[in-house]
Formats: C-alpha cells, structure tokens, sequence
C-alpha cells in the first residue's frame, strides 16, 4: 500500500485551503496596516476568501470523490455543508463591521476562519481522525474567539466552554477508540460491518461517540454550556458558533447515522438521541420564556431548533437529510440575520444589541430593522411566511411519515411554548412607546444592514422556492 | 502478548473515569484541565492498545495527532485561564459564575 | 396575471406601499385604503375564480400555490373584501396609515386563506392572517394581555393544524385537495388529522370553551378591526370545517359529531346568557358571536343539505351584521368616548341614521325575518329538526329568544331613553360614515329577501368545488 | 304547489299591488319623512285607503270566478329551493285584509289628528304603514314560512309602534317586553315549521293540509301546540298576556289598530288557517279552547282592577281574544272570526274613543282624574257608550252576535264547561266596561288638567270614529243573524263546512238550545250592568266618587293588584335565573375557571422556565456534573443495550 496522494485529493480540500489561506491573507494585510480603520479591510479580505472558497467548493457539487482513501469525502453532501458553514462565516464576519476589540479585528477574523476550516473539515470528514481534527480545530478556535474581548463575561464563557467542550471532546475521543477497537479502522465506512451489530464494544463505542456529538449539538443535557457561552461572547462569534459548530456537528452526525451503521442498529443505537431531541425541543423553548438577553434567548432557541433539525433525521430517510438541510440552511439565516440585527442597533460594545430592553419602540426607531427582527422571529417560531414555517411543516410531515409521532407531537408543544417568547420580542418592539425609550440611535452600519436584508430575504425567498439538494442520500456515502 | 487487551481497556476506562471525577469535584481549572488532559491520555491508551491488537499503526498515528491537540489546547486553555483568572486573588472556577439563568 | 393572485397580491402590497405614504396625511390612507378594497372587491367578483396554480413542493407530498374560489368562499371573499372596504372607509384611529396598512394585510393574507386551494397554502395563510391581528392589538389595543391570549389561543390552534396538515400530506399524498371531488380519507388516522383540524377551527371560530380570547380581543381592537376579524376572520374556522372537514372526511366528522354538537349547544346558549348582563357593548356583540356562531358548528355537525345551505347563507349574515354591528358601536364609542351601556343611552334622538344602522344590524343579528339572518337561521334549525336532533333545535330555539332579548338590550339601552346630559352631543353620521356601513345594510335586506343566489351554485353538500357560471 | 284544497284558482297580480302599497307608504314616509311634514299622515292613510279599495277590487273579482269561490292567488318568487313564496286570498285572509286595511285606514287617518305636533311624526305613519305591510305579508302568504315572516315582522312593528315614544323608560321596556315574548311566539310558530318540514317536506299550505291525515297523531299535536304558542305569544294568551298591557305605553291609535283590531288576532288567524290541523287533534283543541277561556275570564277579572283607561281596554281586548281563541280552538271556526270581526270595530271603536279622551285630557289616562266628561264631550261619550254597549252584548249589537256564536259554538263541539266559562265573563264584561264608562264619564270631572275638546282639525279624529260605529252596532245583526243560513255561515261554507259537518257528526247535539244560551247570557249581561251601576252609577256613589274610588283601590285584594303574579313568575323562573347564569358565567366561569385553567398552563410554563433557568446555576462544576449526568445515561443505555443485541 502506498502512500501518494494525487492532485484530486488536494483538490478535494481546496476550499479549506482557500479559507485557511484568506486567514494568513488577513493577518498579513494587518500587519502592513497603519493606524487607520482597517476593519473593513480584514473583513472584505476575510469575505472574498469565503466567497471563493465558496464557489470552489460549489464547483465540487455533483462530482463525487472520496479523497484521502475515504478520510475527506467531497463532491455532494460536504459540498453541502461546506457551503452552509461558509454562509455562517460569512455572516458572522460581516458583524465584525460594528463589533470587536478597536479597530483591529484581524486577529479574530483569521482565527474566524481557521475556526470555519474546522467545521468544513468536519462536513466532509469520513473518518475517525478527520472528524476528530476538525472538531479540534473548530473548537480550538472559538476557545480563543469567546475571550477576544475585554469582558468579564467574555473570559468566563471561553472558560466555560473550554473546560466542558474539552470534557465532550474526550467522550467522543474515547468513544472513538472503542470504535477503533471494535473494528481496527478509523474508516466510518467500515462501520457498516453487520457483525458490529453484536458488539458491545461497538455499542459502547458509538454511545460514546454521540456524547461528543450530541454536546457540540448542544441538545440537553448537554446543553449547559450554550446559554453562558453565547451570551458572554462577543456577538459574532455566538453568530458563528450558533450556525458553524452546529452545521459541523450535525454534518459529522448525519455522516454517522446515513452511512456509517450496521443494518438495523439504527433505531435502537440512535433512541437516545431522539430522546435527548424531545427533551431539547421542550427545555429549550421553556428556557426562552423569562431571558432578557437577546443571544440567551437565542442559546435556547438554538437547543430547540436543533432539536427540530436532529428529529428530522429520525427514521434515517433521504427525505429527512433533505429537511434537515433545509431547515438547518433557513435556521443559518433566521439566527444570522437576528444577529446582524443585533449588531445593527449594537455600538462597538455588543452590550445594547443583546439588551432585549433596547428594542422596545424599535419599529419607530428604525422600522426597517424592526420589521427584518420580526420576520427573524417570525422564522425562528415557524410563523409564515418564512421558511422556518415551511421546515417545520416539512419535518413534521417526515416525522409524521417515519412514524415517530411523539417527536413530532415534542415538536408541536415545543412550538407552542416558544411562540410566547419570540412574540415578546415582536411585541416590545411594535408597542406604542410606554414611557422608557430604547437606547440611542445608532448610525447606519451597511453591512450589518446588508446582512439582515439579504437574510431576510432569503428567509422569505426560500419559503416559495424551497431549494433543497436532491439525491443527497448518495451522496453521504 | 501477555498482558490481555482487557486490561487495557480497564486502565483505560479507570483513568478516563479518574478524569471525569476530577472534572467534577475540582475547583482549580488548571487540574480541571489537567482532569481532561488525563482522559484524551485515556483515549490514546485506548489507541495504541488496539493499533497493537489489530496490527494497524493508523491507530498510532491517531494517537499522535491527539497528542498534538491536546497540547494546543493545553496552550489555549491555559491563556484562558489565566486571563480570566488575572483580576482574582485565588483561581476558583466557583468564583466564577457572572453568566447564569 | 391572473385576477385571482391579484385579488391576493394587491392588498398586500398596497399594504406595503402605504407605509411609505407621509405619515399624517389620514385622509389620503383611508382613500387609497378603501379604492384598493373596492378594487379587490371587482376582482374577486370579476375573476377571481378562475383558477391559478404554481407547483411548490413534489415531496412529501405535492403541494401547489393553487388559488382559486370554490363557491363558498367565493362568497366568503366577497364578504371579506367588502367588509373591509367598508371597515377603511369607516376607520378613524389615530396612526390611520399604519392601521389601513394592516387591515389591507389582513384583507390579503385571509382572501389568500379563503381563495387558496391547497391545504398548506391554507394552513399558511391561516397563521399568517392572525399576525396583522396581533399587531394592531399590540399597537391599538388597551390591555397588553388581550394581544396574548388572542396569540395564544389561536397559535395553538394554528399549530395543530399544522400538524394534521402534515399529517393528511403524508397519507394522502398531495394537499392540493381543497375543493377537489371524490378526496376522501378514512382509516386509523383520519379521526387524529380531524382532531387536529377541528381544534384550530374551533379555536378560531370560537366555540365554547376556547372562546375567552374572543370578547377582549373585538373589545379591544379599534372597531374597524373587529369589523373584519369577528366579521370574517372567524369564519376562517367555519369554512375549514366545510372545505376540509365535511369535504373531505365526512365520515370523521359525523361519527364524531356528537362533542361537536354539545359544544355547538353550550355555545349557543352560554354566550346568549353572557351578552344578556354584559355592560360594555362591544362585548355584547361579543359573545352574542359566541352564540350564533355556535349554531353554525352545529348545522355543520349535522351536515344535511338544509343545515349547511343555512350554515353558508348564515355566514355571509353573520359576517355582514356584526360587521355592521361593530362598525357602528365604533362610532357610538367614537362620539360618546364609553362604551359602557349603563353611561349610554338616548343617542336615537339626535342620531337616526346612526340609530336605523344599529337597529337594522340588532334586528338582523336576532334574526327578524326578512333579513339575512333569519334565512341562515331557519334553514340551519330545519335541517337540524330533520336528522331528528329535537332538543338540539329547541335549545337553539331559546337562544333566538334570548338572542331577542340582548340585542334589544344592546339597541336600546344605546339609542332610546332620555336624552343624557353627561354625554357629549355629536352630529349623527357624516356621508362617509354612513355609506361605510350602507352596503352591508344593503345587503342584509337583499340577501334576507332572496337569498338564493348564495345556494344556487354551492353545491354544498359535497362542498365540491365547479366551475361558477 | 297546490291551492286547489282551499279552493282558490287563478293568478292575480292584482294582490301584489295591495300587499306593497303599504310598503311603498312605509318607505316614502321614512325615507322622506322631515320633508313630508304632515303630508306623510294623509299618504300613509291614502295607501292603505287604496290597499282597502283592491283588497274590495279582489273581493267583487273573486265572487265573479267560474267556481264561485271567493279568492286569488299569485305566485311570487322562490325564496330558497323548496321555498316557493306566494300571496293567497281566500275568504278568511279577504276578512283579515278587510280589517287590516278598512279599519286600518280610518285608524291611519284618525292619527293624523292624534299625533299632531309630535316631532316624530312621519316616523309613526312610516311605522303605521309597515305594520300594515307586515300584516297583510301574515295573512296573504300561501305558507307558513312566508306567514312567519309576516308575524316577525308585525311584531317588529308592534315594537317600534309601542317604543315611539323611546325617551319614557316605561315605553322602552314595554317594547322590549312585547318583542322577546313575541319572539318565543315566533319561535313556537318556527318549531312547527321544522316539524311540518321534516314530515310534509314543503312549507306550503296547500301540502301540509292535503297531508294532515296521513300524520300521526304525535305529529299533529305537535305542530298544533307549537302553532298555538306562537298564537298564544300574538295573542296575548295566558300565560304570555303579560305584554299587552304594557304596550299601551304606545300611542292609542297603535293600541286601536295594532293591540286590538288586527295583530293580537293574528293568532286566532292561524288557528283558523290551520283548521284541518286542529280537526284532525282533538287534544290540542281540548288545550287551545280550554287556554282560550281561561284567558278569557283572567282577561276579564283583571279589566275590574285597572284605572288606566286603555289598559281597561287591554284587559278586555286580552279576555276577548280569549273567546275568539276558545271559539276556533274548539272547532266553532266562523263564531271565533265572527267575534274577532265584530271586535274589530267596537274595540277600535273603544280605543280611538279612549283617545279622544286622552288627547282631551292631555294625555291623562286614569279614570280616577276623570269624571263627567259626558258633559264636556258628549261626542266622545256616545262613541263610548255605543263600544260598551256592542262589548258587552247587549242584544241587537254586534258583540251580542259574535259572543252568543262562540258561546254556544263551545256548547256545541262538546265543552259543556267552556261555555260556561263564557257566560260568566260576558257578565264581568259587562260589569267592567261600565264601571270604565260610569267612571270616566258620570258624575263630576275630578282632574286637574284642563279639557280641550274640537279645536281645527278635530274632524279628522272624529270622522273615523264616527264610521266605525256604524258595523260596531249594526254588522253583527246584519252578518250574523240566521245561524247556518246568514251570509257569514255562506262566506266561509268553502273553508269550514266540511269540517263543521264532521264535528258536529261526532258530536251529540246540545241538550239546550242556542236560544236558551243566548237568554242566559243576557240576563247574565244584565247582572253585571246592574252590579256597575250600583257602584258607580247611582247618585250616591256619584256623589263621593272620590272617596268610594281610594277606598276601592285601597282594598283591592293584592292578587289583582299583581295581576295574578304573572309577571313576578316569568321575572322568577326566566329572567332573573338567565341574567344570573350569564353573571355567573362572565364574571366567575370565563375569567376564573377556563382562563384560570388556561392560566395554569401558563404559569406551569413559566414555572418549568424557571426550573430550567434553576439549573443554569452559572457554575462551571455544575455543568459538569449535568454533562456527566448524561454521559452516564447514555453510557448506561448504550452498555445494556450493546449487551442485549
């Protein structure tokens, strides 16, 4: 056996090459940089990275190719969730534009990116050690992301996060080297081995596994860390982590479940997950209903939405892979679209944009905004006519067809709780002003702007043309 | 062979469930990490246990590269620590619980 | 373009340009406001419908923006859209752009509801119908906690119609059903899909006891609001039932008509016995909903020919009166800034015309024969009479007569008795107030006279859709 | 649809034109009515005169037709599929028509006068004219869905016409009183619409009648009882009287046309309409004749204790409805018609009589401030004393006749007792009518208003009055004379004889003569008379009047001050049980039970949201031990699990 990789191999990684690249490029551009506002340099340099890195990877879409003997597969599925991740990096890099420590965000964009490297590792990771890699390296990554800033609060989620994520991480490490020993290959493919079945060692392993999965997934209760932690980061990176870790972790997830399971394992082998699903639909609407603090609310309606997105894929049908990208593309949109919002009505410390108080009489302050927030919120509690109501729909009726009709009946109550939460929301900002103003009114910030618009505009847009990949099932694989 | 891969695999779950209890009861998040440290040491046990049993040095390599990030993490875990802990007077991770609810 | 999107799209993207109307200028809102009401209204009768349709989904199952009238809503989208051009014509709230804006919103998101022959499209237009509602209850309304209710409630219901929609797309196929012959689901699961159906119909219609989110949201919404929402917007529920419930699992519905029928009957006679002792007026008419609309639940989980002829004629009449009825307790509240019966009384002297439009609609909503509501009344009662449901018809009967007694309640304790001095004296109706209301006391008279035109082309027993001549 | 049964043939759009002048007076009169001024009163009489002149047209043109029956019929419009509409005349909807419109006119034409001045005056005419509308709609429809529109719609009139006056409080809840109780007449005559419906499948009379015999007899007591409650709410039958003396807070030519000649007799219409119902239910015959003479005789007990002038006439016109009731309810079809015809005229006689009184007296209405009119207003005394003496059928005046028929008719089809009822209040009769006249009319005037009597105009008030007294004396005599062989027995020998011949097969024929009875009554009249006259008449009781009339009020025993406590039972078992569930139910059900269960939900939500946010304790250990917590539940799944499969 030889070792030698040809030219498609390093094709196949292109995009993270790219990405990787435009994090050097950025630091680079600072370091020439004199004392004037560079922001939005290291922000267009960061987005022109993850735009051409986006339209290799799009390039890649429809031809297949398992790069790496298997380790890094590309072509369809990661192609997928490569863009998914780029979408969220895009988006929370565009937060940077009013957000982050002075002037100088180069630092944190390159390490934004080196983060999304991660995450688009993991989307396209099909054995043991890549997955592992990418994870490491997205989390890594945020580690450093949650504490640049100067704030309390900030140190203490990185803390927070490093500490428990860690602790996950070695779950899955452990579980993957039962995995390893169950059948002596890192391959997931090699997963498929219907003797496995009988294996406890296998059992044990794969438990183990989606403990690390299920963490980055944040489903409860595995949860705690997410409302700390995105409420003390900086705002853009609690835009990115509520979209790319998640869009990582449900790739690598997806991969496991589709195309790494000995026949006929799979329900038994995933019930805990579906559990842990329901039981984050329901905590993580319940959550919402007493917060004050914008990103809080959005760390619990993060565990929800997740929820909806993992029940999708119970039953293990294309159609629910289909859905479940579906939903988790509008869900990158309804949550980066309410950050960017967040970051519009933001001064350079993100404080007021996360303050719920600050949006009370918004829609006379800044209606446009207050109308994009809504349909954001409208989204996220499945209200038409924006996509969050059509990927409800679609994965109710998955759901409903695969015949786990308690997770879809968890799906509805989980609704209905969160319905009362988001319309708070609504509700302050559209109340005629009673006494107490919001805050002051923040200049108008373009790309923050341009960022809710176009969010929201694809939130409504993918309502009417639900684009969803066709034929992903083979693609997995 | 004499020792049994059995073994291995108890050591291992025992130091992996050390780790976890230092997780736990630990209030300094140094020793947290140092916990955590031991458990992805647990894993690479783990690893090169198998590798051997199954004669595939993936599982070195496997273990090698976690070697490497869990040094890198160690890195940032401590820079975390310290900036966080560089106001207080003792490194207390109880101290610390601005974020709740 | 065909002229059934337009009759959609129009309101609502009149909605949406109205908001960059200047903000002061009223008369100008309310103009354009009416004009693209009227308008929807000639469309609707013109050609709205003919059918239009865009594929939209293929899995799980096939669905379609499939719009188009089946004969009852299209008399429902005539009533819709004439109860709001006249409810535009009528408004004078403060922040009037903003509030006309809504109501065209309203107007589209419901023709949509109404209009749309695809069971998601319907369950779409269903939540997003309710959020115009919400609005203006979070912008106009007095008590922050009737906007709540009035989005609990009826998001709860929205959701299990979400569901059961999932749920019949699934089993059936395609939900691009409504008004199609000969769908029929049957088996284990068609009671569950029913239930989640009903449910949100219920809640919207409302019946007893889902119905406590009713009287403070018509009491609080500006007037002209409630003219549309308790003119038309609860018969979105009712018309579920017809189009979805009796369409198409009839034998779901009337193997469980029997809860139907005693929450139909607690309605009818609950919400009379409210509205005799209510004091504030809006509330009267309130609960007086409560009750008629409960004797259309009933026709509908009766379900002869006679009970859903009268069930379709009585919810074009009820829409009509008690848009009439809340438009002009609108103006009463306007003039007299209460709308507590005890501080109102003999506005009839110097008001007439204002007191003839409250009388017509009282004597409409009681059901006086030769108006609107008696036809409905009397159609509805026979049929029931003839399934052979006795004491059904004799409750409903006792509700007429208490129907009698708080709608003359309501009529006098506002328009007769002395003349009050602690009142401010007001002119009665101008031109423009009087016209908002008068094609719906119009039509009151025409459709209680002859009301056949509503059943000549419904062909409503089967609730199947045909081409309209 | 079929009218051969009533033997009524030919269309005749003539009708349509005498069912819609009245219409076109109401919506002139209201659309136009500040302009009109005064003119509104002289066209709203000048079409219903025009009405009456067809409705006489119809009449000759009837008795022309090759069959030699009296009537018309035209179609109109089908309403709903199954719902045909179509105006019917035949000899008993011609007689209604008749009064409807003959004694209406000359009571639209006395308003003229009477409601001089009022600021509302062409509203009344408006009113006036729709009432008439409405009630030619009641008794010219061919089926009982058309009729139930016409008896709404009177009772709406009746509401309107009893309200006008809608700032006295009193006027108010009297309208309000006569339309619910009204409405739950509606009702009944609704129910038999549905029972007829489900069991004949049309609405029409023609089919319903044609069908009578092959229904159960379960089916016919049904419909007969429901029809009666309808009959009885218009009527003012025990014990849904209580409304019509409250509606005498109506101006009186309303109380004259409305509450005495035409619309409180619709009931006895329809009993006589549905004659082949009731004969075919000897039952519901036995319930209405037995309602019918109770309510006579409670009319007539409760007329010797009013004061007020017109609610003496509404007790009266109540208890001789009740003869008219008991006379078709027992079968004895043309007695009952012939007293509602001949009531007509002397009670609107009466009434607009009691109006020149009242309007003299400026709107004084109690006997007891009046007195010795007969001096001032000797116009009005004759008018009175010739109602009084038709009333209470002193022989050779109409009531005599029409009274002695239902008297004896009662006899006749086999209720011994019924008639005896009726001879007992024709003496009551007798006795209250002439304590009103005694009271109002002998002795000394002892109010304190002023007497205005003439003055221009006052022809227009008197003229109709004066008409009216010419039938209310003589038409009885001149219709009614000669049992089976008089004109009356002749008009409706086509409606009623077959029947009447059935009954009386079944029947044994009376033991006493009609002649006997008629003997009876009068020395009974006679008694009563001379009771009055001892009272109120002589020149003792002339002299303290004062005195003799506080101490009569003063003991008058409660129960008749209480009216038989009718109204305090209705006011205890509905009204005040049905306001106190609806208190009940939205200020305790609505707002404690179900918002408060809803209510729960949400605090249960809050409460959980409280609990999840209790386990953000912020503390990093805790999260740990939380992560752990679930590691260790999935390990332990997972390990069972694993071992299991």
């Amino acid at each position: 056996m030889t070792l030698s990789f040809t030219n498609a191999d390093w094709n196949a990684i292109a995009p993270i090459d790219i990405l990787a690249a435009a994090g050097l490029a950025v630091l680079l551009a600072d370091l020439f940089a004199g004392r004037k506002q560079w922001r939005y340099a290291s922000i267009v340099i960061g987005l022109l990275g993850v735009l051409v890195a986006a339209i290799v990877a799009g390039r890649q879409f429809g031809h297949q190719y398992d790069a790496f003997f298997g380790g890094f597969m590309t072509g369809g599925f990661a192609t997928v969730f490569e863009e998914i991740v780029l979408i969220g990096t895009a988006g929370s890099l565009l937060l940077y534009s009013t957000i982050g420590p002075g002037p100088r965000v180069a630092g944190t964009v390159a390490i934004m990116l080196w983060s999304a490297c991660g995450a688009m590792l993991m989307a396209g990771a099909a054995n043991l050690i890549a997955i592992f890699l990418g994870l490491e390296l997205l989390s890594l990554g945020l580690y450093a992301l949650c504490a640049a800033v100067d704030r309390k609060t900030a140190r203490e989620s990185a803390l927070k996060y490093l500490i428990l994520s860690s602790t996950a991480t070695a779950f899955l490490l452990f579980g993957a080297a039962l995995l390893f020993g169950a059948t002596g290959s890192v391959m997931l493919a090699d997963l498929l081995n219907p003797s496995l079945a009988s294996s406890p060692l296998f059992w044990m392993g794969a438990g183990m596994f989606l403990i690390g999965l299920v963490f980055k997934l944040s489903l409860v209760p595995f949860h705690t860390w997410t409302p700390d932690v995105f409420e003390g980061a900086p705002l853009p990176v609690t835009a990115f982590m509520s979209v790319v870790t998640k869009a990582g972790a449900l790739a690598v997830f997806a991969r496991f479940t589709y195309a790494a399971l000995p026949a006929g394992v799979g329900a038994k082998l995933l019930l805990p997950v579906w559990i842990v699903a329901a039981i984050s639909m329901i905590v993580g609407n319940v959550g919402m209903l007493a917060q004050t603090d914008l990103k809080r609310l959005l760390a619990y309606s993060g565990i929800a939405q997740i929820g909806y997105i993992v029940v999708a894929l119970a039953g293990g049908t294309p159609l629910g892979l289909r859905y479940a990208i579906y939903y988790l593309t509008a869900y990158a949109f309804m949550n980066l679209g309410a950050f960017a919002v967040a970051a519009a009505i933001s001064g350079p410390d993100d404080e007021e944009g996360s303050r719920l108080s600050s949006y009370r009489g918004l829609a006379r302050r800044r209606p446009w905004l207050a109308a994009a927030m809504t349909i954001f919120l409208l989204a996220l509690s499945g209200l038409p006519p924006t996509a969050g109501f059509l990927g409800k729909i679609l994965i109710l009726a998955v759901t409903v067809a695969n015949g786990y009709i308690w997770l879809a009946a968890a799906l509805i109550a989980g609704t209905a709780i969160s319905l009362y939460a988001y319309a708070k929301v609504i509700r302050a900002m559209y109340a005629p002003e009673e006494g107490r103003q919001g805050g002051d009114l923040r200049p108008f910030v373009p790309l923050a702007w341009a960022s809710a618009a176009v969010c929201a505009v694809a939130v409504i847009a993918m309502t009417f043309y639900p684009l969803t990949p066709s034929n992903i099932l083979p693609l997995v694989r | 062979m004499s020792v049994p891969i059995g073994d291995y695999v108890t050591l291992a779950s025992v130091m992996f469930f050390i780790g976890v209890i230092g997780v736990i009861v630990r209030r300094n998040p140094l020793i947290m990490l140092m916990s955590v440290e031991l458990m992805f040491n647990a894993a690479n046990l783990l690893l090169i246990a198998y590798a051997r049993l199954w004669l595939q040095n993936v599982g070195h390599i496997f273990a090698f590269i976690v070697i490497t990030v869990a040094a890198a993490e160690a890195a940032i875990g401590l820079a975390i620590v310290v900036t966080t802990f560089r106001p207080e007077k003792y490194v207390d991770v109880d101290d610390i619980a601005a974020l709740h609810g | 373009m065909p002229l059934v999107l337009v009759s959609i799209l129009l309101p609502l993207v009149a909605a949406a340009l109205l908001l960059f109307l200047p903000r002061g200028d009223r008369a100008l809102s309310r103009l354009l406001g009416t004009a693209v009401a009227a308008i929807t209204f000639a469309t609707v009768l013109a050609g709205g419908t003919a059918d239009w349709s865009l594929h939209w989904l293929s899995r799980p199952f096939v669905s379609a923006f499939h719009f188009g009238a089946t004969p009852i809503s299209f008399w429902i989208a005539l009533l819709l859209t004439l109860c709001t051009a006249c409810a535009i014509a009528a408004a004078r709230v403060e922040r009037l752009r903003d509030f006309v804006a809504l109501l065209l919103a309203l107007e589209g998101t419901m023709l949509g509801l109404f209009l749309s022959r695809d069971l998601l499209v319907f369950a779409l237009f269903w939540d997003l119908m309710l959020v115009p509602v919400f609005f203006a209850l979070v912008g106009w309304g007095e008590h922050p906690a009737t906007a709540w209710r009035y989005f609990i409630y009826n998001f709860a219901g929205g959701l299990t119609l979400l569901l059961a929609t999932a749920a019949f797309g699934v089993i059936y196929g395609t939900t691009d059903v409504i008004g199609l012959p000969g769908v029929a689901l049957a088996g284990g699961w068609a009671p569950w899909i029913f239930a989640g159906f009903a449910f949100a119909f219920l809640v919207k219609t409302p019946v007893w006891p889902l119905h406590t989110w009713m009287p403070p949201t018509y009491a609080d919404l500006p007037s002209p609001m409630t003219s549309v929402v308790a003119g038309v917007q609860s018969k979105a529920g009712l018309y579920g039932f017809l189009a979805i419930a009796t369409a198409m699992m009839p034998g779901v519905l009337y193997r469980h008509a029997a809860p139907l029928i005693v929450l139909a009957l607690i309605s009818l006679v609950y919400g009379a016995l409210v509205a005799l002792v209510q004091n504030d007026v809006k509330r009267i008419v309130a609960y007086s909903s409560l009750s008629h609309l409960g004797l259309i639940v009933l026709a509908i989980a009766i379900g002869n020919r006679l009970a859903l002829e009268g069930a379709l004629v009585y919810i074009i009449a009820h829409g009509l009166f008690s848009a009439v009825l809340f438009l002009v307790l609108g103006y009463v509240e306007e003039r007299e800034e209460t709308r507590a019966l005890p501080r109102l009384g003999g506005l009839g002297w110097r008001n007439p015309r204002l007191s003839g439009a409250l009388c017509i609609a009282a004597l409409a909503a009681l059901g006086l024969p030769g108006l609107a509501g008696f036809a409905g009344e009397l159609l509805i009662l026979i049929g029931v009479y003839q399934n052979g449901y006795v004491w059904p018809a004799i409750v409903a009967l006792v509700a007429i007569v208490l129907a009698s007694a708080y709608m003359l309640r309501l009529y006098q304790g506002i328009m007769n008795g002395p003349q009050r001095t602690d009142l401010p004296v007001r002119a009665d109706l101008t031109w423009i107030e009087g016209l908002a209301v008068a094609p719906l006391l119009a039509a009151l008279v025409l459709l209680g006279v002859y009301p056949k035109p509503l059943l000549d082309n419904a062909a409503i027993t089967t609730v199947q859709s045909g081409p309209l001549p | 649809m079929t009218h051969q049964v009533l033997g009524v043939v030919g269309s005749y759009p003539l009708l349509v034109a005498l069912w819609l002048l009245p219409l076109a007076g109401a919506v002139i009169c209201w659309a136009l009515g500040p302009q009109l001024r005064t003119l509104a009163g002289w066209l709203a009489s000048g079409l219903v005169g025009a009405s009456f002149i067809l409705a006489v047209l119809c009449w000759h043109d009837g008795t022309q037709s090759a069959a030699g029956t009296v009537g018309a019929n035209q179609p109109l419009f089908s309403w709903m599929t199954g719902f045909d509409f179509g105006l019917l005349l035949d000899p008993l909807s011609l007689l209604w028509t008749f009064i409807i419109t003959g004694v209406g006119f000359l009571i639209v034409f006395y308003s003229i006068g009477y409601m001089r001045g009022d600021p509302a005056f062409a509203r009344f005419f408006a009113y006036m004219s729709f009432f008439v509308f409405a009630m030619l709609t009641l008794v010219l429809s061919d089926n009982f869905v058309g009729l139930l529109v016409g008896w709404g719609l009177v009772g709406l009139a009746s509401y309107f016409l009893i309200g006008f006056w809608f700032d006295r409080p009193a006027a108010v809840a009297a309208a309000r009183k006569a339309f619910v109780i009204n409405v739950v007449g509606d009702v009944g005559v609704m129910f038999a619409i549905f029972v007829i419906i489900a069991n004949v499948h049309s609405s029409g009379f023609g089919d319903t009648f044609a069908a009578a015999g092959t229904l159960g007899p379960g089916v016919i007591l049904t419909i007969c009882i429901a029809l009666f409650i309808g009959a009885a709410a218009k009527s003012a039958q025990v014990p849904l009287h209580t409304w019509l003396p409250d509606a005498m807070e109506g101006p009186t030519p309303v109380s004259a046309l409305i509450h005495a000649a035409t619309m409180v007799t619709a009931g006895v219409y329809l009993i006589a309409r549905c004659a082949p119902l009731w004969n075919a239910s000897h039952e519901a015959q036995l319930v209405v004749g037995t309602i019918g003479g109770l309510t006579a005789l409670l009319g007539a007990i409760l007329g010797t204790a009013q004061w007020d002038i017109k609610r003496i006439l509404a007790y009266s016109t109540m208890s001789q409805i009740g003869y008219m009731i008991m006379g078709v309810g027992t079968g004895a079809y043309e007695a009952g018609i012939a007293q509602f015809f001949t009531h007509a005229f002397f009670k609107a006689q009466l009434f607009l009589g009691a109006g020149l009184v009242i309007h003299a007296l400026s709107d004084e209405q109690d006997i007891r401030r009046m007195g010795g009119l007969w001096k001032k207003m000797p116009f009005a005394f004759w008018v009175m004393l010739t109602g009084v003496l038709s009333i209470s059928g002193v022989p050779g005046f109409s009531g005599f006749f029409s009274k002695d028929e239902v008297i004896y008719g009662a006899l006749q089809h086999g209720h011994p007792w019924l008639d005896g009822i009726g001879i007992v209040t024709a003496g009551i009769t007798a006795y209250y009518m002439f304590r009103l006249l005694f009271v109002t009319f002998l002795g000394e005037y002892r109010g304190e208003a002023p007497v205005h009597v003439g003055g221009p105009g006052a022809w227009i008030m008197n003229v109709p009055v004066a008409i009216l007294v010419v039938p209310s004396v003589a038409i009885g005599g001149a219709l009614l004379f000669g049992g089976d062989a008089s004109p009356w027995a002749h008009f409706f020998a086509p409606l009623f004889a077959a029947q009447a011949h059935l009954a009386a097969a079944q029947t044994p024929a009376p033991a006493i003569s009609e002649n006997f009875t008629s003997v009876i009554v009068v020395i009974v009249v006679a008694i009563g008379f001379i009771i009055a006259w001892q009272r109120y008449a002589t020149a003792a009781a002339r002299r303290d009047a004062v005195q003799r009339l506080r101490r009569e009020a003063e003991t008058m025993p409660a129960v008749l001050t209480n009216l038989f406590y009718f109204d305090a039972a209705i006011d205890a078992i509905f009204v005040r049980p049905a306001q106190a569930w609806g208190l009940f139910f939205g200020r305790v059900f609505d707002p404690r039970v179900i918002d408060g269960a809803v209510g729960e939900i949400v605090l249960i939500a809050r409460g959980l949201g409280t609990l999840v946010r209790s386990f953000q304790t912020g503390l990093l250990r805790a999260y740990a031990l939380i992560l752990v917590f679930g590691a260790a539940c999935f390990i332990a799944y997972y390990a069972v699990a694993g071992a299991a499969h």
